[in-house]
């Protein structure tokens, strides 16, 4: 796989998403490197998730700019965010479930690809096709989906299906990647084993990944600065070192230092 | 993979089961078309084609019922030259596509029609039964029809009869010029063919209508009287269904409008006597027909509903349907018989312009075939209701053609 | 002024048959995500069997009767058809109440054919003068009662058991379901209401001036689909208000009919429809319908 | 995968035989049975190719329509105004009958996205109800618009011709001793189209455009962030389908010879519904199937009344044809949601493991 795009930079500029009435975030402000990997972390209900929303264009922010790569992306809708190389995953997987996993890839180049209904209904778009079926065969490769390519996606163990989210995420040819919550109810070898899918995607594609997770053992070994949220407000931003030793993340949070992998902290947090 | 093939082999099998079997017939049946279809040495075979499950499944049954009480008559008095009279029923349900495969199905076994039943379903044939050279009697009074010799019309069509109407109620002395007259009518063939007849009146009698356009499914008309309330109408002219025309006298009584009510020929069915809407009717409500009721003081209307009785034991919902599917039948019977000699389809046509002067005396005025174009009859009778009598209609005197129906031109000019 | 009058009167007592059918519909709704195409033959069913009985029982016994009678056959239907269906595929739901349409309109159809069979309401025949303002008593009546039947079955919502239920569900189906609400009762009640409520509206719509039950009675619910459309499908309130709506329309129309001429003859069928999808653009979930919140 | 796509060859080999072996039977059928099976073949044709436009729309997009008639009244009365004459109080533009049908389903298209206001921004039963109007709204302009539609009459339909050749009685064709009148000629061109539009629903189900759809069906938000515009594809999918039901009612007028208002009602927009439910929602074999079903039934029904137990036939007292066919209707659609909700497609799918790559069902996560 090779990389065609320089990784992107995000700047989250005071965002505020409103909710009939109520704050979900209130003027959130921190920028993303280009080709790092930004964790997203807080507790539940801190507004991780409506974060991401606002990011890929689901919910409408009520104030604030969001930039990428310097061109302003407040405001387009879901598919035209797609368009500025913004790709996601869900929380709740989002997939096809009688599809097969290779359709639900194929999905995923819907932007790359041109053939509208007339042209599909007329037959023409299939070499189309086949060239970007080869493509997603090679990421569908890269994320182990190889040997359920036929199978449909509700046939699919959780795993896998959380891995199909990440290749269909792939297959759009992102340059800023959405993770949200990538590795939710997998255990520990799966998510070792994701957590270092990203790492290599983002190290092959060249990406800018931004992730919110509770597991923080993931969150600590991949992630090179993390935004903690609370309430809808940024609590600190920084680098894993100074997120573990922010006095407040501590107070408010964990009562305790924050080691690397401490069960008991990823389950305060989570 | 197995089945699929016992599949492929089944259907080849069969494919060439059917160019066995099937070849001869269909090419043999195409080549001896040469007797007309429906006429053997004993019977002549005739087709009905009723709505018997849809809407309109009462006055499909009750069609049927009359016209076989005729084709009985007919056949003890000997049929019809020299042979007997042969119903061929099918349903259509009131449903286009089930009369067009109905029709396609039965067409092949009957020389004609006797009797057709539903304005979607005549729109649906009429150029098919125009392209086969068929006489097809219809269970309609649409003027629009006329012009059509394939198609038979009896009796005074809704303009007509409408017509006669309102010029009973002005002599009557009920309506004068410079009066409002309400008319509410269903969309469609009925209601605008009676509403061209009401506006011809109107405009020669010096009413002013006041037009109400309801939709067959329409349970409440509060609101249409109420509009014809304000504007001050002396009477109102209904062409609905049974349930609807009841509903109209019911509210206007309510509304307190003391103003004669004068209902179309399918506005009366005879259990609404037994309904809350019962008073009203007797007090306000007349009938047009251009045929006779079962419940007239007359020798032959008292033998039909005799022969009714004898076979279906409780009076008919529909008086005039039973009248007229009666007449009908006994009309085609004469029309077949001035063409015994010539028992086609063509011959048929032709013995239908023959008829000049068919008459039920008391049960139908005069009838004149001859040409297509025109009215069998400009002459219609009013009827009122009343408990006593079979079926709940009487007339309130005799059939009767005013100046203006005579003077009035149909619009089958096109 | 008294033309006025009798307009907005007989205006709002129409609208308040088509609010009460409407209910049936967001009732349902609300507990099942399903619209009840069945309630059609759910309303002729229960008028019918009023109609069969009142000339034996007298009409309040009949009256008891329909309800009771189309309430069960509105817990039959959920209990015997729907509750098999996976909760989740509302469209195989609405399908499903297709197919209860088709069989039950089939059998009423064949039995009432084209009778009109007498309600015998006591309240038939009976008109009432105000001044110079002349209403069918039954105008009233609707007018009086119906608005009492809504408050009832909005007390019912508020205060029973079973109202809180089918209330905690609506809101938040799983969570009620953990919090031990038993999804089975609220989806059985709904149903047994709208039923109920099909059965008033009918009597309602089949009351004098209209002379009786027929076939066409029933149809009347397809008129109330836009009114519970235009309320939103998941607001009783938006039920009544989508019920006063076409109500007043349709009065309206008929009255100006003559002076909306150009538009074509008979526009009252059409004006319902023609409100619905100018509400639906503006509002795609109705008047007072939750907005779906965009969450994946 | 070679192994999975050889199976599937070896799978395809007997499938392909048994296709043949149908369009040989479809082919002669004319030569052999009477106008009554062919007209009704007619008629389940034109229905198959809205069962198509449908089965896209509901099936893979999960866009509720009701308002299907009403676009199969555009085809038909568009096809009856654009080919036919002036005269007898309605006018026409006589327009090459070849050109007046294709113009009738782009007109049918234009309808369609006419109403992309509404039908791009709402979703499920509301769409369903607010394209129900369309039928109303449809039912009042055939009444109104007399010129064009003819009113409650309706008007005679132009037969069509195709470089001389008319598809009608008045061609004096014969085959083999068989006269070739309007139904035997119209079967074959029958055939093409609902092959045709059958090939093209395929192709469009199977692509690209079919996999954003089934997306959008099961969470629009999840197709958007795939690049799909919800918006735009949910009018160009109703578009789509409103030219299928164009499509239909050209032949639907073809089939009829005239034009028959009150034909395009709800119970039309209802039986179209049920044809893609019985037969498995995103299939196109399951909506031809369905079609076939929903038409044929209740004229089997009412032609074999005397014939069946229970039943009697016209005129009788007892329950007829009809009604009897009514409640099998009502029952097989309750039946099918209950048991099988996948529809005939499933069913088939159930005997065929092989092709379960592409089940029917849809389902929501």
């Amino acid at each position: 796989m090779t990389t065609t795009h320089g990784a992107p930079e995000l700047r989250v500029e005071d965002v505020s998403v409103m909710f009939s009435g109520l704050r979900a975030l209130d003027g959130v402000s921190f920028t993303v490197r280009p080709g790092t990997i930004h964790a997203v972390i807080g507790p539940n209900g801190a507004g991780k998730t409506t974060l991401l929303n606002a990011l890929s264009g689901i919910y409408r922010v009520a104030s604030g700019r969001i930039m990428v790569d310097g061109q302003e992306v407040t405001g387009l809708r879901p598919d035209r965010v797609v368009r500025r190389g913004v790709a996601r995953t869900f929380q709740n997987i989002v997939v096809s479930p009688v599809e097969s996993t290779l359709d639900n890839l194929m999905v995923g180049r819907h932007r790359l690809t041109r053939s509208g209904i007339a042209a599909t209904a007329l037959g023409l778009g299939r070499g189309e096709q086949r060239v970007h079926e080869a493509r997603v065969r090679d990421i569908a490769e890269f994320a182990g989906l190889s040997g359920v390519l036929d199978r449909p996606a509700a046939s699919l163990a959780y795993g896998d299906l959380k891995r199909l989210e990440f290749a269909r995420a792939l297959c759009l040819e992102p340059r800023l990647l959405i993770l949200d919550e990538p590795v939710a109810g997998m255990n520990t070898a799966e998510s070792a084993e994701l957590a270092r899918l990203v790492s290599a995607a983002r190290d092959a594609l060249g990406l800018t990944v931004v992730f919110v997770e509770h597991d923080m053992g993931v969150v600590m070994s991949i992630a090179d600065r993390i935004t903690v949220l609370d309430f809808g407000k940024v609590v600190t931003d920084g680098t894993p070192e100074h997120v573990r030793q922010h006095p407040e993340v501590i107070s408010a949070y964990l009562g305790a230092p924050m080691e690397s992998g401490n069960d008991q902290v990823a389950e305060r947090l989570s | 993979m197995h089945k699929s093939r016992t599949l492929g082999l089944a259907a080849v099998a069969l494919a060439s089961a059917l160019a066995v079997a099937g070849c001869s017939t269909k090419a043999e049946r195409a080549g001896t078309s040469s007797a007309a279809p429906g006429v053997s040495d004993s019977t002549i075979k005739l087709g009905v084609l009723m709505d018997l499950s849809g809407p309109f499944a009462g006055t499909g049954k009750t069609i049927l019922d009359a016209s076989n009480v005729a084709v009985k008559e007919i056949n003890a008095a000997g049929g019809v030259c020299d042979r007997k009279l042969a119903l061929v029923t099918r349903d259509h349900g009131y449903d286009p596509q089930k009369a067009v495969a109905a029709y396609d199905e039965m067409d092949p076994q009957v020389l004609g029609y006797l009797n057709i039943l539903g304005t979607p379903v005549v729109t649906a044939l009429r150029d098919k039964i125009e392209a086969k050279d068929e006489l097809a009697g219809l269970t309609t009074f649409a003027s629009t029809l006329l012009g059509d010799k394939h198609l038979i019309v009896l009796g005074a069509t809704y303009d007509i009869q409408t017509i006669n109407g309102l010029d009973w109620l002005v002599r009557k002395g009920e309506l004068r010029s410079g009066d409002s007259v309400g008319h509410i009518y269903l969309q469609g063939e009925i209601g605008e063919n009676s509403l061209r007849g009401s506006k011809f009146a109107a405009g020669k009698l010096g009413l002013k209508i006041v037009g109400q356009q309801i939709d067959p499914t329409a349970t409440d008309l509060t609101s249409q009287v109420n509009a014809l309330k304000s504007a001050k109408v002396k009477a109102i002219q209904v062409d609905s269904t049974p349930k609807q025309a009841a509903s109209v006298a019911a509210v206007a009584q309510a509304a307190g409008m003391e103003v004669p009510i004068m209902g179309g020929v399918s506005t009366f069915a005879t259990s609404l006597l037994t309904t809350s809407a019962a008073p009203a009717l007797t007090e306000h409500y007349t009938r047009l027909s251009g045929l006779g009721a079962l419940g007239a003081d007359t020798a032959a209307a008292r033998k039909l509903a005799a022969a009714w009785t004898d076979q279906y034991g409780k009076a008919p919902e529909a008086s005039s349907g039973v009248v007229h599917a009666y007449a009908m039948t006994k009309l085609y019977a004469e029309i077949l018989g001035k063409t015994c000699e010539d028992l086609t389809r063509p011959g048929l046509l032709k013995a239908r312009s023959a008829v000049t002067d068919f008459t039920l005396p008391g049960l139908l005025p005069p009838q004149d075939f001859s040409d297509p174009a025109e009215p069998s009859s400009r002459e219609a009778q009013v009827l009122g209701v009343d408990k006593d009598v079979f079926a709940g209609v009487k007339p309130l005197g005799d059939f009767f053609a005013s100046d203006l129906a005579k003077e009035y031109k149909v619009p089958s000019a096109g | 002024m008294t033309r006025g009058v009798e307009i907005l009167l007989s205006g709002l007592s129409l609208g308040l048959l088509y609010a009460l059918i409407a209910l049936g519909f967001v009732i349902v709704f609300k507990a099942t995500r399903t619209v009840n195409f069945a309630h059609a033959s759910f309303v002729l069913f229960g008028v019918w069997v009023v109609a069969q009985t009142s000339p034996h029982i007298g009409f309040a016994a009949a009256v008891a009767l329909g309800l009771v009678a189309a309430g069960t056959l509105g817990l039959a239907v959920e209990r015997l058809l729907l509750s098999r269906v996976d909760g989740r595929k509302h469209d195989a739901l609405a399908i499903l109440t297709i197919g209860v349409n088709v069989v039950l309109t089939a059998e009423l159809s064949w039995r009432i054919g084209e009778r009109v069979l007498p309600l015998g309401a006591p309240w038939d025949g009976h008109v009432v003068h105000f001044g110079s303002v002349v209403l069918p008593l039954s105008v009233i009546i609707t007018i009086i009662t119906v608005p009492l039947l809504i408050a009832g079955l909005a007390a019912c919502l508020r205060h029973t058991g079973w109202g809180l239920a089918m209330r905690a569900s609506i809101e938040d189906r799983e969570g009620a379901a953990l919090a031990g609400v038993r999804l089975k009762r609220v989806s059985a009640g709904a149903w047994v209401t709208a039923g109920v409520l099909a059965v008033a509206a009918g009597i309602g719509l089949a009351s004098f001036p209209s002379p009786g039950v027929a076939v066409s009675t029933g149809t009347a619910a397809i008129k109330a689909l836009p009114a519970a459309i235009i309320g939103g499908l998941d607001s009783l309130g938006g039920a009544i208000v989508g019920g006063l709506v076409i109500g007043i329309a349709e009065v309206t129309v008929a009255e100006y009919q003559a002076s909306l001429s150009f538009l074509g003859r008979g526009l009252g069928d059409v004006v319902a429809y023609v409100i619905m999808i100018c509400i639906l653009l503006w509002r795609p979930s109705g008047l007072f319908g939750a907005k779906e919140v965009s969450r994946a | 995968m070679p192994e999975t796509s050889r199976l599937r060859m070896a799978g395809r080999v007997p499938a392909l035989c048994a296709l043949t072996a149908a369009l040989v039977v479809l082919l002669a059928l004319p030569l052999y049975v009477s106008a009554f099976w062919l007209n009704m073949g007619l008629f389940a044709m034109a229905a198959a190719v809205g069962a198509i436009g449908l089965t896209i729309l509901l099936g893979a997009a999960g866009q509720l329509s009701l308002g299907h008639a009403f676009f199969v009244a555009v085809g038909t009365y568009g096809y009856a105004f654009l080919a036919g004459e002036s005269g007898g109080g309605v006018s026409g533009l006589g327009l090459p009958p070849l050109l007046a049908a294709v113009l009738a389903v782009l007109l049918a298209g234009v309808c369609g996205l006419l109403f992309s206001p509404v039908s791009s921004r709402l979703r499920g039963i509301y769409l369903g109800i607010a394209s129900l109007g369309l039928v109303f709204l449809g039912h009042h302009l055939l009444q109104n618009m007399k010129p064009v539609t003819g009113g409650f009459e309706g008007r005679t339909v132009v037969p069509l011709s195709i470089g001389g050749f008319s598809f009608s009685d008045q061609a004096d064709v014969t085959v083999l001793g068989v006269p070739f009148g309007a139904a035997e000629s119209q079967w074959y061109l029958f055939l093409v189209v609902t092959g045709g539009a059958a090939l093209l629903g395929r192709n469009v189900l199977r692509g690209r455009p079919g996999r954003a759809l089934r997306l959008m069906r099961d969470s629009e938000i999840g197709a958007s962030a795939m690049g799909v515009d919800i918006r735009r594809t949910k009018a160009a999918v109703f578009v789509l389908s409103s030219m299928y039901a164009g499509a239909a009612g050209v032949l639907t007028a073809l089939a009829f010879q005239r034009t028959v208002p009150d034909y395009f009602s709800l119970h039309l927009s209802i039986n179209y519904l049920l044809m893609v439910i019985l037969g498995g929602l995103g299939s196109v074999g399951g909506a031809i199937a369905g079609a076939v079903f929903v038409v044929t039934l209740p004229l089997l029904f009412s032609r074999y009344a005397d014939s069946l137990p229970f039943v009697t036939g016209a005129g009788g007292q007892g329950l007829d044809g009809s009604t009897a066919a009514q409640f099998v209707y009502g029952a097989v659609v309750i039946v099918t949601v209950i048991v099988q909700p996948g529809g005939l497609a499933a069913l088939a799918g159930a005997v065929r493991p092989l092709r379960s790559r592409r089940p029917a069902e849809a389902s929501t996560p």
